[in-house]
């Protein structure tokens, strides 16, 4: 693979990367000191596939994310403020407290949130992809979806619509080995899902996930291809989640080998490497980075704790239906 | 005025609604030149085309999916699924979100979807095409359900749920070809708002889709035994016409709640509570609330029995007489 | 006696079941070594193997529909789903085909299948992990549901439910921790039959699933306003113990029902329905029927909206003590 | 192709399709007369599938049909008596009256009926087959579904698992170019279905389905493939139905060339002309066959005619469940 970032791009990379891990760790330590209630799924490991997407993209273009989606949201244009405000479900939440964090939404950031459903969000996202090309939009929709999301007969209906519709849908499946704890090679059929693309005259090929310039390049020539064509493209990101599925995971069904032949291909370590070695960056620069962020994650949550703000059950019927009569207690 | 039938009205409603907003679009399988199962969007896409009327293949959980999701960035998607039958495939985009899309975004995406399907007996497509599956909805917050009966219903609703903002399932009886009377000039008719279908004072028929007809020839029977039924079609089950239910049982003092979906567990029960869970409705009962439904058994084939299980103007009849001859 | 968990009581139901009958088994995602959503499956891979514990993609539509064709050919499915709102993907095969297959085989095929799944709030899990989708279901003639609270009851209506001939949904609460006594020895308890969960004499208190718990300290806290109530607990929705129903309110001429799903369209409607249908408990009743349920809202993440949308003992007890309070 | 049948298999053969032909077209005309109510469809055109697959299965082989199951029906052993009393809602039907035309039912038989859902049967046929395989059974199950079916997720799913769990099931489509109005190449997004067979890791193949003795290889083929492997297949069948899709169809979507084009390769007349070069048969004797099975089903719907049996309420209660106590009135 040819493309490298430059520097400027190297940079932000690594500095939403990073970003994402240190606020998907801050979620985690506060989830196991019980501050926070309710379950989660991390995606530490997966960071390159968070920063090489959306970065991707046009910024009018839309994601719709999964359950694991915290990384896809910061990477979109999320702030930290209102994406932690939702995991406390404090009224400054992206959805206002009301969604938590299977459901982190951000539409000012064309981010049409996540189905907890897994594989339901795949047809919702081809359907904005209908209204968008009705409207003779050149945005596209990207509809993330994971290798068990894959199995889900929706996923199958989405991409037979959105090759004979042509439909400007980015399906990516972020294969990272594992359902919940169902390994995919005893789950899914085919070696590479996007070998599925045949099946549905949708071009596809697949990348290594945890590496981001790979995955920034294929995300950035599909939209391209799918801007140019009018047709959809399936792109599989090839990943793993060094985290447990939730927060209860025991990972009884995988080896420690394994995941330590992953560590070794942690995305972070391998873009700050690519970095040193083109000098873009030294060792006290990424100390320092890190640093930075997490001083900032930690001040928006020492602050936040401090002032809980949530919504009343009145505030809360207003968004049931879009006329309040309808709202009853 | 004019004479229509309630397939001319729907498609009357489809039509002023696809003109005067090139959003609305018609979603679903084979409504293009076949012009749909029931013939309803006959002629539809001659007048607007391949961008107002959408067909797709087979696959109904991707079709409301999809509709979901185009209602999110502003269509105002009318689906129609052949069968409510098949409201089992679209019910995870319907409820887990049409339903919850608005909530989950704290207001800032809405959906508004209309969701057509006809539902219930009559045509001999026995057990998988003949259900009325309302009750697989009604307890969702956050959808809006309509059943209207009447041509002038039928087309004043419709074209209301297709502005509505919220997802809307609009569900038809399969008496397709019944003609009354509307007017000639436009007109939108509210949802939640019930009909008092025809005056009576002794007993309160309380009803919707195809049984309004059941329950007005009854009424009709029931005058010749000196019984005036009043006859309330609720046309909305969600939200429902609570207040005009209670009027009419406040004053009749008899209810018998009639659909054609199997009696237990169907939508009745929800009326029945409504009327008994109210104290002054509850005190001036005379006689206990009666349902006179669907019986328990999938549709069968064979049409005498397919006739049986529906609720029939001489189970009314007599469930009615039976409420003033016996004592409490 | 033994003291035993709800979900060890579940366990051991399965495992009693796997036992007697190698045709008894367990399908669904994630239930193997991981010991499935709810660890309640856990260990029984490593007993039975893979030959009665099958794992299986993400794809609930068709897992049932396996088991569906599965249980045609002589298998006892028991499939799990990970949540009782994912039924939405499961309601084709369980609406359309494992109701019908026997009808629609005259008797010559049949579907001995479990269908289990948990239900309800409590867990911090928002709007598409918190439903209480009995509704969908109670409607349809052909389905068995149970539904019940206790480790006793649910250990001897799931081993009940697997030797049914029938498709019986088994839906679980998710207060999987909750612990009480069973007999060290084997017993089965009869589907469709209720349970008079607490003696009382005022006011008959009808619910299932989580709820009982709520009723119960509901119970003895009016206990101290000297009303005696009593809590129903009808285990099996569909067939409901009409009899046992009728018996308490006629009793007792008082009624509140109460469940977890919102009040509109719940199954509440139905045994509200099945109290004032009948003439004798109707005569009986002193006020009006009251219904004690959730809030018209998709389950919010924020903890105490989450709380807020619950039936709570305050609800109840202050229900239950207007009922005393003021006229009717 | 090389296979081709011996005389005795020809003259079943054609007798067979020959049967279902007048089968269907006495129903035709019953409907068209109004003496049958409710709807049916029929698959005059594409009797060389129904010869093709059933009697290359073995007889304690299972299928599963569709809403058009006419003809499979037949071919796998259905009597004509019980096939005419079950459109009449007769008592003595295949099911009692219960079913109807899209709930062909035949358990003597190994047919499991149809879903009139269309799709919904691929994974009941599936299930079957993983409870034939747990016990150790040499038969395999045949998951008919057509075109339109195919788009349903339903299938996707069932593909996946029979081929991640190994199970014996013969997925076959009934390509017949059309679902109810739409044109298979508007809606399936590759030209041939079994295409599909890649992207679960499934042999497929497809064949001309108007040519009985290739349908009929395939499937032995098939069956064989699937009985020594244990794997599934998927096998295509090329064929059109010439009947409109249901009773009231005005085939407005298609061209009368395209008819006319299909009904030069009808099925009956190729296997004739073949058994006629053959000197399987001669004129008269084709002549003389199709008489007698005329006369045969005219017979039988006279004299049923004459004597409706149907069930009670009490007795279609008695099918609800098992025990009758729950059968409620
Ligand atoms: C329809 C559905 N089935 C099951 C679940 C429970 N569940 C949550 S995440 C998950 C695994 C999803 O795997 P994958 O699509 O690979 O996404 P990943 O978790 O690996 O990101 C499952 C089965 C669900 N949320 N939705
Ligand atoms: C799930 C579902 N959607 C729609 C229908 C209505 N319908 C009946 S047959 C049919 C076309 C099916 O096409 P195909 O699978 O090619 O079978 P064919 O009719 O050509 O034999 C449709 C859409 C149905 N029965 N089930
Ligand atoms: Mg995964
Ligand atoms: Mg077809």
């Amino acid at each position: 693979m040819d493309f490298t970032f430059n520097s400027a791009q190297a940079h932000a990379a690594l500095t939403l990367m990073l970003t994402i891990r240190l606020f998907e760790s801050k979620i985690e330590s506060l989830f196991s000191s019980h501050i926070m209630h309710g379950t989660t799924h991390l995606a530490i490991g997966q960071e390159a596939v968070h920063a090489g997407v959306s970065p991707a993209l046009d910024r009018e273009d839309w994601i719709v994310t999964t359950h694991r989606c915290h990384g896809h949201t910061l990477a979109k244009g999320a702030s930290l403020k209102a994406a932690f405000a939702e995991f406390f479900g404090y009224s400054d939440g992206l959805a206002h407290g009301l969604g938590g964090s299977m459901h982190l939404v951000d539409v000012e950031h064309h981010n049409a949130g996540s189905s907890a459903v897994v594989g339901s969000g795949v047809p919702l996202a081809t359907g904005m992809a209908l209204q968008l090309k009705r409207k003779k939009s050149n945005q596209l929709v990207v509809a993330l979806f994971g290798d068990g999301a894959s199995s889900r007969g929706a996923v199958h209906e989405s991409m037979n619509i959105a090759s004979v519709m042509s439909l400007p849908v980015l399906f990516l499946c972020e294969h990272n080995m594992y359902g919940m704890s169902a390994c995919a090679k005893d789950m899914v059929s085919v070696e590479y899902i996007s070998d599925r693309g045949n099946a549905y005259a949708i071009e596809s090929t697949v990348v290594d996930g945890n590496d981001v310039e790979q995955v920034y390049k294929a995300v950035s020539d599909a939209a391209h291809y799918i801007r140019s064509t009018g047709k959809p493209y399936l792109l599989e990101t090839r990943t793993y989640r060094f985290s447990g599925h939730s927060k209860s995971d025991k990972r009884v069904y995988r080896t420690r080998e394994e995941e330590v032949a992953w560590l070794k291909r942690d995305p972070i370590e391998m873009l700050k490497q690519r970095m040193l070695q083109r000098t873009y960056i030294d060792e006290k620069d990424f100390e320092k980075l890190g640093q930075n962020i997490q001083c900032e994650i930690d001040n928006i949550v020492d602050e936040m704790i401090d002032h809980p703000r949530q919504l009343s059950i009145e505030e809360a019927f207003s968004y049931v239906y879009s006329s309040k009569e309808h709202g009853q207690l | 005025m004019k004479k229509i039938s309630c397939r001319e009205a729907i498609r009357e409603a489809l039509f002023e609604e696809m003109a005067r907003d090139q959003d609305v679009v018609l979603i679903g399988e084979d409504l293009g030149c076949y012009g749909g199962c029931f013939q309803v969007t006959a002629g539809l896409i001659e007048r607007f085309g391949t961008h107002q009327v959408i067909e797709t293949p087979v696959s109904e959980e991707a079709i409301v999916g999809v509709a979901v999701g185009a209602a999110m960035m502003g269509m105002r998607p009318i689906v129609e699924i052949m069968y409510g039958d098949f409201s089992t495939l679209a019910s995870d985009p319907l409820i887990n979100h049409a339903a919850k899309m608005r909530f989950l975004s704290a207001g800032k995406l809405s959906v508004p979807l209309v969701y057509r399907t006809p539902m219930g007996s009559g045509t001999g497509a026995a057990a998988q095409h003949t259900q009325s599956l309302e009750s697989v909805f009604t307890n969702i917050p956050g959808l809006k359900i309509v059943y209207p009966s009447t041509p002038y219903d039928l087309k004043g609703l419709l074209k209301s749920a297709v502005r509505d903002p919220d997802p809307v399932l609009f569900f038809e009886h399969k008496l397709y070809g019944v003609e009354d009377l509307i007017p000639e000039e436009e007109y939108l008719i509210e949802i939640g708002k019930g009909d008092i279908k025809r005056q009576g004072a002794d007993v309160s028929i309380i009803t919707y889709g195809k049984t309004v007809f059941t329950a007005m020839e009854a009424a009709r029977l029931l005058e010749a035994d000196e019984i005036s039924a009043e006859v309330l079609d609720v046309r909305t089950l969600r939200p429902l016409d609570t207040d005009l239910i209670l009027q009419s049982v406040s004053k009749t003092g008899r209810a018998v709640v009639v659909h054609e979906a199997p009696t237990f567990g169907g939508f009745a029960g929800e009326i029945v509570a409504t009327i008994v869970g109210d104290r002054r409705a509850f005190g001036a009962l005379k006689v206990s609330v009666e349902r006179v439904c669907g019986l328990e058994m999938p549709t069968p084939f064979n049409k005498h029995l397919e006739l049986a299980l529906q609720p029939s103007v001489e189970r009314i009849v007599d469930t009615v007489t039976h409420m003033f001859t016996s004592s409490v």
